[in-house]
């Protein structure tokens, strides 16, 4: 071992009669605790993910508490860049790294929330309750407002009066399931973010 | 993108100019500082702020917001003038040999055909002269002064430096050394790529500004080639996804469109689809549209779609006009809109003039929003103080707040501006009874459908006969849906040589679009994601990190529509001959027998190079547009027009107001402000902390940029007694917001016309729900108008003025 | 005491002497480039999420810095300074936080046994557990890093993610950032990498390029790459030649063990004055000369 | 009390006095022990008397506190007895015959004699550099105030004064110890007139002049 500048110092100064103490078997100073904070990470189960902000689609890990036993409920609790992802190498920027926090949001909307025309407040309501409405309006307003034939006679089978704006950051299967339920029923008021 | 993120460390200069990588996309910037640090790149910033773009950039060029087309014409003028262009490319490559129609000019900052009643150009004149055989004439000399060679020559010597600088307020020293490294990559050794985003697309002329660097990229043979390229940074993460699935108004999926009104039957529709090869022994690829088309409907209405129906055509909706977000607002507020869906998305501050779509919001019937978060756009009728100045019992709209999961718990796949398509795995149970949006999509078709089948109604055949093939017909799985955007086989396709061999089977997966079919025996979602769900399995779940000869294109990483190709036109990278430009810059080549290398070859593989086939088969010209014809509805040249809000009159043509054929409602056109009123030039951005509306829910970013600032000038601060900190309002003619003054050596006053235009940045990300402290949206103050071709408002170029406030009470 | 080689300790703070350790290990350093540094933040909200720390929400005061100082929950802050370097604005971004000083002056003022502690690979950590909250380390610290929470009136800062190095991971901010601003590795590679990095920006035009690695505080596991190295106070105030005050050297130095061998002395001067001279005791030719001064009053 | 019966007795410090002597003392010793504990490495384990580290230096300052307010009874109670007299040079010019037990050498003494009188100021001065310097380190409520560099001035004046009064304060009791007869004083209230004939013969004869003058 080399003696550094600094090992100097320390032998030769305040440190010297300590030293010389510990040179002849003494042990001197307490064994005081000192270690690191656990590796929290260490049997947390991963599975790998995107980034759901922006188009680099950097790969991320989540980390969740439980191993998928039947009793355990998977929380996620730590989300952190995938490494072996060819773009981002385990990179993040400020919002891919604060995803934890984007999943575990206070603003996040748990329950099927309705407000009546003029009210003040949301209602809790059920799914069925709120789907049950949602596709009553839906086919009332079709039935109403479609257009099969314009003026000139064309065949044009369009609804005009209820509109749908889809998603930038759903996946491509939700993206075709949308698709299919919008354009089958002849919406044409229909765009996405691309346009903004 | 052309290229991809990771294909950014292949150039030698980079320029970023309408976008800020940095901040919006820092982790594939890491590419360009690769770039730098070990292919000795130049980094090029042209922005109207010092952003943390400018900050780790070799050149920064400050520019008004609105004159990029200025600049790049100018860019266009230095390199012709110079001769700096990559010779062979351009004669061969681009259509710069084509001649154009007599009919075609330019004066007065106008196109030959402008009507002024419909604000619209009559594009008749703007196209080659055919021959007798309808093929393109030619001048391989590029010297008949009808080539488009020469017209476009001809066009930008009006854009001299000193034009230029007057327009754009660029000091000429530092923009003429921009042009310098750009040039110098005229070369086969040499690429340069373009970074853009939303800095260029929200203008009235924006398809323009992006298309101004196209030209530049093709003059000097960037486009095709590694370290090269067009690369849109793009917004969200499946931004690309959504456009490429075709949830726009006038998309169907695979960029295929809706029909419109003139269009009443199949053969119509396929007529002006169909394209012909304008130039002999060209592909002209969409000649195969008809079975790409025949397999989406296959693929929506299975039996229902047959030839003796033209494949259901009917079924899908035509189009009067293009309902974009912007009509639609627009038809809302004219009280046409009865009820509207918000799935992920935030509009209520999201597009321009929030006092206007609060009002349209107001006159639904109702609305969902299907979101994780609680948005604005849910809680518009909630009264919020200042931020949201509304009286609830006035508002009749009744509203669904519907809670779905997020990415971390549900099972997809999501497309990248690289075009990957990556699979993602679910890693728990999303809280509360939050549903996927599939599950509720899924929901309400049952329902309706239920209902139909019961009660009938308006043409329920869509509906009806909507392929519906999933095991659990209440929560189709992700996989499910992804193989069915792949496609399948759906009866036994022989072998056209030898009938007894069978090429597809009935039931398998798709393996590849190049064997989609036009006459029913084939399904696909999707044509260009065929390939993501084959026989061989999930192709968007590999993780294979192998990067040959380390160029940065991870063949067998998920899957890279189209064909897991990852860089588009790459057959430009090769000479006439199929021989590599440059040994550095080698993507594939044609080794007498085939097309090989690194990349899956954009061509075809087999198609000799002697032939005369052009790389850029997309085109019926087979070749890449300087000249646009009348695809553009602005012109076939990008021309520079003032925002429709500017500090100056186009100094090239001082009498035309903004573009002169971008879209505005006549409502809006009357609340634009006048320089005298609003002498301040205002653009909106996005900072690195936040993400649009989304990250103001999150708590770590809430901390990191926690409330609304605008910033400005030294200068204008001293000239509005103004300090660091201080409360400010800003007003346009749509409205004011309160904001903390940032003050910074980062924006400076530009000299434009001759006068100092002073310049406002405001960020987006503020709003009255989440962890930040409450915020006005920006687009309290932007103008509703949009771009020509593609609607994309005018958020970046307007005029404010700017006072100093006392703080409010709190 | 920890087990893992990496993690054998140096140094303890408030003990006369650690003892000698038979095992060594690799000395690691964190090179943060600031010519690379976009000031995305991103270092400093890994930061928060790894070591689960929650910072209140702030306000703008003009300035892009968020919060507007390091505190007990922020042990890193990007800080951000416009320049005006001869007509050519640049933008200086340093991300703040703990150097890891060869030196350490908060281990060296702190008077609480093992309350720091520098590991062998480098590490200064804080191991709250012993901490008593007095604050000395803020004064021991030539860079202003230390803050005392007003939770749990414990001294916090950067770890340097001790508990990843101890498990073969670079710490959080390392891994996030996007620009390979930040590095992790052993000490002699980061300088063999700030060499190379060095080398690229002369040939850009910085001619004062160079590598922060002080050798006042014998030199630190956080070093910086800077454009302009001759300045470094142009980078929100990084010292130029930074070391322990000579106040706290004095006060934490031999002071303390003179001070104790003072009291003591005085006390054996007491001792040997009294063996020696005997007590000053009242005589009975005393009590009578007071009896006459007085009378016979009692 | 027969050790007294053929002594005279002087009163010397009232009940008050002498409880504010000593709650001082026994709150300075604590203040010092609890110190010490955090100066010096050797001596942490005194932490243990007061709960713990964190208790230790929660604790220290609001003893600094205490003993400011106990001093200063002392101080008012006093103060006008130690202002610096001729005599005092006198007596420190021959220090060396106090010492040496040659207490005939030197001047009459009033009620304190010079070296009383050096540890009354000398622990006045350190208490309000200490007290002043405490404040400053005081970082549960004062951190803000001042800045780092500041504070490590303080540090270093506080360690200085704090060794200076803890070897005044050695002396202090030293010369209780030494001086026989002298603890009586604070503990008893009184002394015997030969104590004071010896060491305060000037203070004695005050005394007693103001006895006969009461007659």
């Amino acid at each position: 071992m080399t003696l550094s500048r600094r090992g100097f110092f320390r032998l030769t100064g305040t440190g010297l009669a300590g030293s010389s103490l510990a040179a002849l078997g003494f042990g001197s100073g307490e064994a005081v605790a000192a270690s690191v904070r656990p590796f929290k990470l260490a049997r947390a189960t991963e599975t790998r993910n995107t980034c759901p902000y922006c188009s680099v689609s950097c790969g991320v890990i989540l980390y969740t508490q439980g191993d998928r036993a039947k009793n355990a409920k998977s929380e996620i609790i730590h989300v952190e860049g995938d490494p072996d992802h060819p773009v981002n190498r385990g990179t993040l920027c400020p919002k891919g790294a604060s995803l934890l926090d984007f999943i575990k949001s206070p603003t996040r909307v748990k329950y099927p929330m309705h407000r009546t025309a003029g009210s003040r407040e949301w209602k809790r309501v059920s799914w069925e309750f709120a789907l049950d409405r949602i596709s009553k309006l839906m086919k009332e307003d079709r039935d109403k407002n479609f257009v099969a034939k314009n003026s000139d006679g064309v065949t044009v089978n369009r609804w005009p009066t209820v509109g749908f704006l889809a998603a930038s950051a759903t996946s491509n299967e939700t993206a075709f399931m949308t698709y299919k339920v919008v354009r089958s029923s002849g919406m044409v008021v229909f765009d996405n973010q691309a346009r903004v | 993108m052309t290229n991809g993120w990771n294909d950014i460390k292949n150039a030698d200069v980079i320029t970023i100019m309408g976008g800020n990588a940095a901040e919006a996309h820092p982790c594939g910037f890491k590419w360009v500082t690769e770039a730098k640090a070990h292919n000795k790149a130049k980094l090029i910033v042209v922005d109207p702020r010092f952003t943390r773009s400018a900050a780790v950039s070799d050149l920064y060029c400050p520019i008004r917001q609105g004159s990029d087309i200025a600049w790049l014409g100018g860019l266009i003028n230095y390199i012709l003038e110079n001769d700096k262009t990559q010779k062979q490319y351009v004669a061969l490559y681009t259509n710069a040999a084509f001649i154009v129609k007599p009919g075609y000019g330019f004066k007065d900052g106008l196109f030959v055909g402008y009507d002024e009643q419909r604000r619209d150009y009559n594009r008749a004149e703007w196209d080659y002269e055919l021959d007798e055989q309808g093929m393109a004439k030619v001048d391989p000399t590029l010297q008949d002064p009808r080539c488009v060679y020469q017209l476009m020559k001809q066009h930008y010597t009006r854009y001299t430096v000193d034009m230029v600088s007057r327009i754009t307020g660029s000091p000429k020293d530092k923009m003429v050394k921009a042009w310098e490294m750009i040039a110098s990559t005229g070369t086969p050794e040499r690429s340069h790529t373009s970074m853009y985003a939303l800095g260029w697309t929200q203008h009235a002329k924006g398809s323009q500004n992006i298309r101004a660097m196209a030209m530049v990229q093709l003059l000097l043979g960037n486009i095709g080639i590694p370290g090269g390229g067009m690369n849109a940074l793009r917004g969200h993460s499946n931004i690309q996804g959504l456009t490429d699935l075709g949830l726009m108004s006038n998309l169907i999926p695979g960029y295929l469109t809706l029909a419109n009104d003139r269009e009443p039957d199949y053969a119509t529709y396929m007529r002006s689809r169909q394209f012909k090869p304008m130039r002999p022994n060209q592909t002209s690829f969409w000649q195969n549209y008809g079975k790409f088309f025949v397999s989406f409907q296959k693929s929506m209405f299975g039996a229902a779609a047959t030839k003796d129906n033209d494949w259901a055509y009917d079924y899908l909706p035509k189009l009067d006009v293009v309902y974009d977000v912007l009509r639609a607002f627009e038809l809302m507020h004219q009280g046409k809109v009865n009820g509207y869906f918000c799935q992920g998305f935030n509009p209520l501050l999201s597009f321009p003039n929030k006092k206007k779509l609060t009002e349209a919001l107001t006159k639904l019937k109702w609305l969902v929003v299907m979101d994780p978060l609680k948005t604005e756009t849910a809680a518009f009728w909630e009264n919020h103080g200042e931020h949201n100045d509304v009286d609830p019992t006035k508002i009749q709209t009744e509203v669904f707040m519907l809670p779905t999961s997020c990415f971390a718990e549900e099972d997809g796949s999501l497309t990248n501006s690289s075009r990957w398509i990556q699979w993602h795995w679910k890693a728990a149970e999303p809280p509360g009874e939050a549903k996927t949006d599939i599950d509720i999509m899924a929901s309400l078709y049952r329902r309706m459908r239920a209902m139909y089948a019961k009660d009938g109604g308006a043409f329920p055949d869509p509906i009806l006969n909507l392929t519906w093939p999933y095991i659990d017909p209440d929560k189709p799985l992700a996989e499910e849906l992804a193989k069915e955007i792949n496609g399948k086989v759906l009866e036994d396709v022989p072998d056209a040589a030898d009938p007894t061999r069978i090429v597809l089977r009935a039931g398998q997966q798709m393996p590849a679009f190049a064997l989609l079919r036009d006459d029913g025996k084939t399904a696909a979602g999707c044509w260009i994601y065929t390939g993501v769900y084959t026989d061989a399995g999930n192709m968007m779940a590999r993780r294979d990190t192998n990067d040959p000869a380390d160029r940065g294109l991870f063949p067998n990483w998920a899957f890279s529509w189209p064909a897991n190709r990852r860089i588009l036109y790459n057959r430009a990278s090769a000479d006439k001959d199929g021989k590599p430009w440059s040994h550095r810059k080698r993507l594939i080549e044609w080794n007498g027998r085939a097309w090989g290398g690194f990349d899956v070859p954009d061509f075809g593989v087999a198609v000799n190079p002697t032939a005369g086939t052009m790389p850029f088969i997309m085109n019926p010209e087979g070749v890449a547009r300087l000249f646009t014809r009348g695809m553009m509805r602005d012109g076939p040249f990008p021309e520079h027009y003032e925002p429709f809000e500017s500090p100056i009159a186009n100094p090239l043509a001082p009498k035309i107001v903004g573009n002169p054929v971008a879209r505005v409602f006549k409502a809006d056109m009357e609340v634009f402000g006048k320089a005298s009123d609003f002498p301040l030039a205002a653009t909106t951005y996005r900072l690195t902390e936040h993400f649009h509306f989304w990250s103001k829910h999150v708590p770590v970013n809430a901390v990191l940029q926690p409330e609304l600032f605008v910033e400005i000038s030294e200068e204008l601060a001293k000239e509005k007694n103004i300090s660091k900190g201080d409360w400010v309002r800003v007003r346009s003619n749509r409205g004011a917001i309160k904001a903390k003054a940032v003050v910074t050596k980062r924006i400076k006053p530009l000299v434009c016309d001759g006068k100092p235009v002073h310049i406002v940045g405001i960020p987006l990300h503020w709003g009255f729900v989440g962890a930040t402290k409450k915020g006005f949206g920006a687009n309290t103050l932007t103008p509703y108008v949009g771009d020509a071709n593609i609607e994309t408002p005018e958020y970046k170029a307007f005029l404010v003025d700017i006072e100093r406030i006392s703080p409010p009470v709190a | 005491m920890a087990t893992l080689q990496s993690l054998d300790i140096k140094r303890r703070s408030a003990t006369t002497e650690t003892p000698p350790s038979v095992r060594s290990s690799i000395e690691v350093a964190k090179l943060i480039d600031v010519s690379k540094c976009i000031g995305c933040k991103a270092c400093q909200a890994a930061c928060y999420e790894w070591n689960d720390l929650h910072e209140e929400v702030g306000i703008n005061i003009g300035l892009y810095e968020n919060p507007h100082d390091l505190t007990d929950k922020t042990w890193t802050l990007m800080r951000f300074t416009e320049f005006d370097n001869k007509g050519n604005l640049e933008w200086l971004i340093r991300k703040d936080g703990c150097m890891h000083c060869d030196d350490p002056g908060c281990l060296k003022a702190c008077p609480a046994p093992g309350a720091i502690v520098q590991y062998q690979n480098g590490i200064v950590d804080f191991i709250s557990e012993n901490c008593i909250g007095c604050g000395y380390c803020v004064k021991g610290c030539p860079f202003n890093i230390p803050r005392i929470s007003k939770a749990d009136n414990k001294a916090y800062k950067c770890t340097l993610c001790s508990d990843r190095v101890s498990v073969g991971q670079a710490p959080a901010c390392a891994k996030a950032c996007p620009t390979q601003a930040i590095y992790f590795g052993t000490k002699e590679e980061m300088k063999v990498h700030a060499d190379g990095r060095i080398a690229d920006l002369k040939e850009r035009g910085y001619q004062n390029a160079g590598l922060y690695d002080p050798p006042g505080v014998g030199g630190t596991h956080v070093m910086y790459v800077l454009h302009h190295n001759d300045q470094p106070q142009l980078y929100s105030d990084l010292p130029k030649d930074p070391k322990i005050s000579p106040l706290v050297q004095f006060w934490k130095g031999g002071f303390k063990d003179v001070a104790l061998f003072g009291f003591g002395l005085t006390a054996l001067l007491g001792f040997f004055h009294y063996v020696t001279k005997g007590p000053n005791e009242v005589e009975r030719k005393d009590e009578e000369a007071a009896k006459r001064l007085s009378g016979d009053r009692p | 009390m027969s050790e007294d019966e053929d002594k005279n007795i002087l009163a010397r410090y009232t009940g008050g006095a002498r409880v504010n002597h000593w709650a001082n003392a026994i709150i300075l010793i604590l203040l010092a022990i609890s110190g010490l504990a955090l100066f010096h490495p050797g001596l942490f384990f005194l932490t243990g008397l007061f709960g713990g580290g964190p208790e230790t230096r929660a604790v220290h300052p609001w003893l600094g506190v205490a003993v400011l307010i106990t001093f200063g009874g002392l101080f008012v109670r006093f103060v006008r007895y130690n202002f610096w007299e001729r005599e005092d040079t006198k007596w420190m010019q021959r220090v060396g015959d106090v010492v040496n037990n040659k207490e005939e050498n030197l001047p009459e003494v009033g009620r304190y004699n010079a070296g009383q009188k050096l540890v009354f100021w000398g622990m006045s001065l350190s208490i309000i550099v200490l007290f002043l310097s405490g404040i400053v380190l005081w970082d549960t409520y004062f951190a803000q105030y001042t800045t780092i560099d500041q504070k490590r001035l303080a540090a270093v004046a506080h360690a200085l004064a704090a060794s200076g009064m803890i070897v005044i304060v050695i002396i202090h009791i030293y010369a209780a110890i030494w001086v026989r007869g002298t603890v009586r004083a604070m503990t008893r209230g009184s002394v015997t007139g030969g104590w004071a004939w010896r060491h305060h013969r000037k203070w004695l004869k005050e005394e007693v002049a103001k006895l006969t003058n009461d007659d």
